[in-house]
């Protein structure tokens, strides 16, 4: 025990070596990192890109971490990252970073697979989350309150949808908030009166998606250019793009990478 | 004689007086660190505007947390109110009526339950209380009730081992002397036994609400989440635990410092509470 | 004779309560020195002072002089860690370590970096020898020194702090506990050990003290009344104090 | 009509009965519900594969690894530290204005909820210190978080400790030092062990303050400034999201079965040491 004891202190003083050691980044030289992070509409995708990429680079690693749009072009900007993930629009002093537009995704509203309503008008969905209906039966759908969920403050996603839904008007403060499109997803998913609004590309057949004005989000809607709730998906990167980085967004820009984009149900830059 | 050489036993005194000291120092950073990047904005917005705001539009310059303090402390008490009464009878219970064999197992299953991770307890929330919730009662089922109903189990392995402790800890005389005197059991537990074990009771509940004033993930998962001050107990809302946690990765700016202001909000009302929790430990010691 | 310890106007308070109301007393080397005295005389707290133990309590206040071999151990620069392993001491409960026969023996020579296998085992060995103890317990060595009966854990007592390798032994009322058996064995391993060291020996036990000292003090509400060589005090003690305290006038 | 005291005092014992059996009973039923729900999808391959697909499949490996950093690096700092601390309390001051400055820094540290240690980890190690999100990061934000309770399950052990023994060790010409780490520590050993156990019990299934501080990224870190995931924080996403609720019952029981795993190694080594010597 006093030998252990002494050890643990003696461990203790030497730790801050340790650190130091450890930490220089050195100790990985034979590998290639990028750090990508940001948005985590754009997230799963980049996960995607990276899982693919790495399969023809081995010598490369690609961290793809999630923050948000925000987080993650401030990580771009203060140099934290190679590469910022972002599903909005820049804005003020983030412009001095060079955007890539790497796709475009639709921004789909979503019912549970038990709700009977397939279509909504866009005034009915901006009615939905300004409060002004607050109950299926206004929709002609049962006597029951709408459960309505939207992302928190500061999301791209929530951004593009204020920006192309909402216009001037406000997201009511009653209504519920999840902080991921998982989450939303996972919600209007278990319960029969929700409704929200995901990423086109992450719908699956746990939710339903919503004809917006008589128009199906999809991807050929979105490129005959009939759906309009559409943003595109940014990667943000400062001057002097270090190469690793370079070799990784010229793959997401490549027939491979594009088509990997595809495969999820996003609209290539190309198209 | 061989005068003082003791450099080794100094260098020793020195370096534990630094590691006390560390908690002190850590304290400090926390304090210095959150209020300096809470305080600039009630400067700029006003202490009044954030406390006392109801609009949370922080990137449309609205800082509002009192729906969300509300809330707060709308889900410690749902919480203290589900946890507390079943966990001080499961406690009595456990102290007066059961067999040697079930006390023995109690203290290191209490343990294990305390133990488990509080995400836990808030997937099983999502799974089984909301839906409930909704298809029983109404509204979203993300909601105050399903949000008590979670923090009140999880707070139960607090008030029952604390409060189980405080009702052991009365001396065996005490019951004997009530039942001498030819009151029946539960006249001892009512009249005798409790009015001793109080502050230790009260002890339990204290701490039970600390726990429950800042758990953060578990109440992300069945909140809901809105931001208006819940009108019936099937409405979500909003605590400041989860306002926090819910924006800080997205946020920048002063999207960023409102974040700060309730965490300096909450730190607050939380050294209150450890305040009043000392106090009342303190005095379950002099008596 | 040599004198070992000196205490010169040696006063002792707790506080406002005072314990020594100045004490002037020699101990001679290589003799068995007994203190005797009703509870409350300050013997014990004496001897505390003599290796510095006292540092232990709090708001004690001493003021007066100690010396060993001629230098005053109560001086401020004093290594009071070396001064205790010349001054050892046994308690009047035996307090055994929680760890095992051998390692107790050996805590204080292992202290002094004495580590090597065969030097500390005949170390221990001749302690344990010294102390009477070792036929009992050699076969034992390493089984824990909390299974051992009381009289053999005060033994054990002593012969750890013989492991010291001290020049005085001060012993506190070390048979308060014990039956006579052991008391008896005790005793005896006392009076071999006068050959090499100085023993200072607190007791309320008279006959322990007419028993195997060779000089005698009494001490009465923290003041020496009489001192004087164990037949003098007990055969023809000058003070009626001392005389009625032998006769169990009181005590 | 009144009723009858005897009456009164059946039905409480009734009533009592049924509460207790409906708590305890929830409390099974959590654990049984994690056991059934996980235990099919639980398999080696489970645990040495690590997660795809952000966890929609493969298993939990890097997690796991993830978790043991930081909970081992953590622990690593704040033993030391926190038993440090209590030693100082308990040894060497006597209570005076500075414990107690220090005691209410302790008390005040233990009562703040993990989401600030997560607001002012990001904030300090993350952000001005720029350690970003890294396992560094996470690692000395659950330090601090973990110290109060290792400083006051110590402080009571070393306070159990009989006098007696410090008294004999002096005697035998023990310096302080030396009695705190030959006699002191080893008597209250368990006890601080126990702690010890509890703190990594609290390490593992934290979320809020690894989350901001460490981040969340898949990889397995391979240096203290990579960012990672604990199996508490991959298990919040995967629930959060609905990525996989096979996998996210599996870790979950993987996270109770840990939980369980340090408390019986816990009470192990308690019976063992207090058993030899008494």
């Amino acid at each position: 025990m006093p030998k252990l004891m002494g050890t643990v202190l003696l461990l203790i003083l030497t730790l801050p070596l340790a650190f130091g050691a450890c930490s220089s980044k050195d100790v990985q030289a034979k590998k290639r990192t990028v750090t990508v992070a940001g948005s985590t509409s754009v997230m799963p995708f980049t996960e995607k890109l990276a899982e693919h990429f790495m399969i023809d680079h081995r010598d490369f690693i690609v961290e793809v971490q999630g923050g948000g749009s925000t987080a993650g072009i401030q990580a771009c900007l203060n140099g934290t990252v190679n590469i910022g993930m972002s599903s909005r629009q820049l804005k003020g002093e983030e412009n001095i970073l060079n955007q890539i537009i790497i796709c475009y995704d639709g921004i789909s509203l979503v019912l549970n697979p038990a709700n009977p309503i397939t279509n909504l008008s866009l005034k009915d969905v901006r009615d939905i989350f300004s409060g002004k209906i607050k109950n299926w039966k206004e929709l002609g759908w049962i006597d029951r309150s709408i459960d309505a969920v939207t992302r928190e403050e500061g999301s791209g996603t929530r951004g593009s949808f204020e920006e192309l839904v909402m216009t001037d008007e406000e997201i009511d403060d009653g209504i519920m908030v999840q902080d991921s499109n998982g989450s939303v997803k996972e919600v209007v998913a278990t319960d029969p009166y929700a409704i929200g609004y995901i990423s086109l590309g992450l719908v699956d057949d746990k939710v339903k998606a919503v004809i917006i004005d008589g128009v199906e989000p999809s991807i050929d809607t979105i490129k005959l250019g009939q759906y309009k709730i559409v943003r595109p998906f940014l990667y943000v990167t400062r001057e002097g793009l270090d190469d690793s980085a370079r070799e990784f967004i010229d793959f997401v820009l490549s027939a491979a990478g594009q088509n990997v984009l595809k495969m999820e149900g996003l609209i290539s830059v190309h198209d | 004689m061989i005068k003082k050489a003791l450099t080794k036993e100094h260098f020793v005194k020195y370096i534990l007086t630094a590691f006390a000291l560390s908690s002190l120092l850590f304290l400090f950073l926390i304090f210095i660190f959150i209020l300096s990047e809470g305080i600039p904005l009630f400067h700029k917005v006003g202490l009044k505007n954030i406390i006392f705001g109801f609009k949370w539009a922080p990137t449309k310059g609205s800082f509002g947390i009192f729906p969300m303090i509300v809330s707060s402390f709308l889900v410690t008490f749902g919480a203290l109110m589900v946890g507390a009464p079943l966990g001080l009878s499961c406690a009595i219970y456990l102290s007066e009526y059961s067999g040697k064999k079930l006390k023995l197992f109690l203290k290191p299953a209490l343990e294990l339950l305390a133990g488990i991770p509080s995400v836990v307890y808030g997937f099983l929330g999502v799974i089984y209380i909301v839906p409930l919730v909704r298809n029983f009662l109404g509204g979203p089922g993300f909601s105050l009730l399903a949000t008590s109903i979670i923090l009140g189990v999880m707070i139960f392995p607090t008030v029952i081992s604390i409060s189980f402790d405080a009702l052991m800890s009365v001396p065996k005389t005490y019951r004997e002397g009530s039942f001498a005197m030819g009151a029946t059991k539960w006249q001892t537990i009512y009249k005798v036994i409790i009015p001793s074990a109080r502050s230790g009771i009260l002890a339990s509940f204290i701490l039970g609400m600390g726990r429950a004033i800042g758990e953060t993930m578990a109440v992300i998962m069945v909140a809901g989440n809105a931001l208006r001050i819940p009108t019936s107990i099937l409405d979500p809302l909003r605590t400041l635990t989860s306002n926090i946690a819910l924006e800080l990765a997205y946020a920048t700016g002063d999207h960023r410092l409102g974040l700060f202001s309730t965490g300096v909000v909450l730190l607050v009302i939380i050294m209150i509470l450890n305040y009043i929790a000392t106090f009342a430990i303190r005095r379950r010691v002099l008596k | 004779m040599d004198i070992k310890i000196r205490t010169e106007e040696l006063r002792l308070s707790f506080g406002k309560r005072e314990i020594l109301k100045g004490v002037t007393v020699d101990v001679y080397k290589n003799k068995i020195t007994g203190f005797m005295g009703p509870a409350g005389s300050g013997k014990s707290s004496l001897i505390s002072i003599m290796n510095r133990m006292i540092d232990f309590e709090e708001n004690a206040t001493i003021s007066g002089r100690v010396f060993i071999d001629g230098e005053d151990i109560l001086d401020g620069e004093i290594d009071e860690v070396h001064l205790r392993r010349r001054v050892g001491m046994v308690f009047a409960v035996p307090i055994p370590l929680p760890r095992s026969i051998f390692d107790n023996i050996a805590y204080g020579p292992r202290l002094k970096n004495k580590n090597s296998g065969r030097e500390l085992r005949s170390l221990v060995q001749e302690s344990l020898k010294k102390a009477f103890l070792w036929d009992e317990v050699k076969d034992r060595l390493n089984s824990s020194a909390l299974k051992l009966s009381g009289g053999q854990q005060q033994r054990l007592c002593l012969a750890r702090t013989l492991a010291l390798e001290p020049e005085i032994i001060l012993l506190d009322e070390p048979c308060s506990g014990l039956d006579p058996i052991s008391t008896a064995k005790i005793e005896e391993a006392l009076n071999e050990l006068k050959k090499e060291y100085t023993i200072v020996l607190v007791s309320n036990n008279t006959k322990q003290i007419a028993r195997i000292t060779d000089y005698a003090a009494f001490f009465y509400m923290g003041t020496l009344i009489e001192y004087g060589t164990t037949e003098k005090v007990f055969t023809n003690p000058s003070e009626r104090k001392t005389e009625d305290y032998i006769q169990g006038k009181f005590g | 009509m009144r009723i009858s005291p005897n009456f009164v005092d059946k039905i409480v014992k009734i009533g009592l009965n049924f509460q207790a059996f409906f708590t305890v009973g929830i409390l099974i039923a959590i654990v049984a519900v994690i056991f059934f729900k996980g235990s099919p999808y639980l398999n080696l391959e489970f645990i040495f594969s690590s997660p795809e697909d952000m966890g929609r499949h493969g298993g939990i490996f890097s997690t796991i690894i993830g978790t043991i950093f930081l909970v081992l690096l953590s622990i690593f700092i704040a033993t030391p530290l926190g038993v440090g601390t209590a030693i100082f309390l308990t040894e060497y001051t006597k209570e005076s204005w500075f414990t107690k400055i220090i005691r209410f820094g302790v008390e005040s540290l233990a009562g703040i909820p993990s989401i600030l240690y997560g607001l002012f980890g990001f904030i300090f190690f993350v952000v001005k210190l720029g350690m970003g999100w890294s396992l560094m990061a996470g690692v000395l934000t659950i330090t601090i978080m973990i110290l109060p309770t290792i400083i006051r399950t110590s402080e009571e052990a070393v306070k159990t400790v009989p006098r007696n023994l410090r008294i004999v060790s002096y005697s035998l010409s023990a310096t302080k030092w030396e009695t705190v780490t030959k006699v002191v520590l080893p008597s209250a050993g368990p006890g601080i062990l126990t702690g010890i156990m509890l703190s990594v019990g609290r390490a593992v299934g934290e979320t809020a303050a690894v989350i901001f501080t460490m981040g969340s990224s898949l990889r397995l870190p391979t240096s203290l400034m990579d960012s990672g995931r604990t199996m508490a924080v991959h298990f919040y996403i995967l629930a959060r999201e609905g990525i996989s609720m096979e996998k996210a019952y599996a870790t979950a029981l993987v996270l109770v079965l840990s939980i369980l795993f340090i408390n019986i190694i816990a009470y192990y080594i308690m019976n063992k040491v207090t058993s030899k010597y008494s």
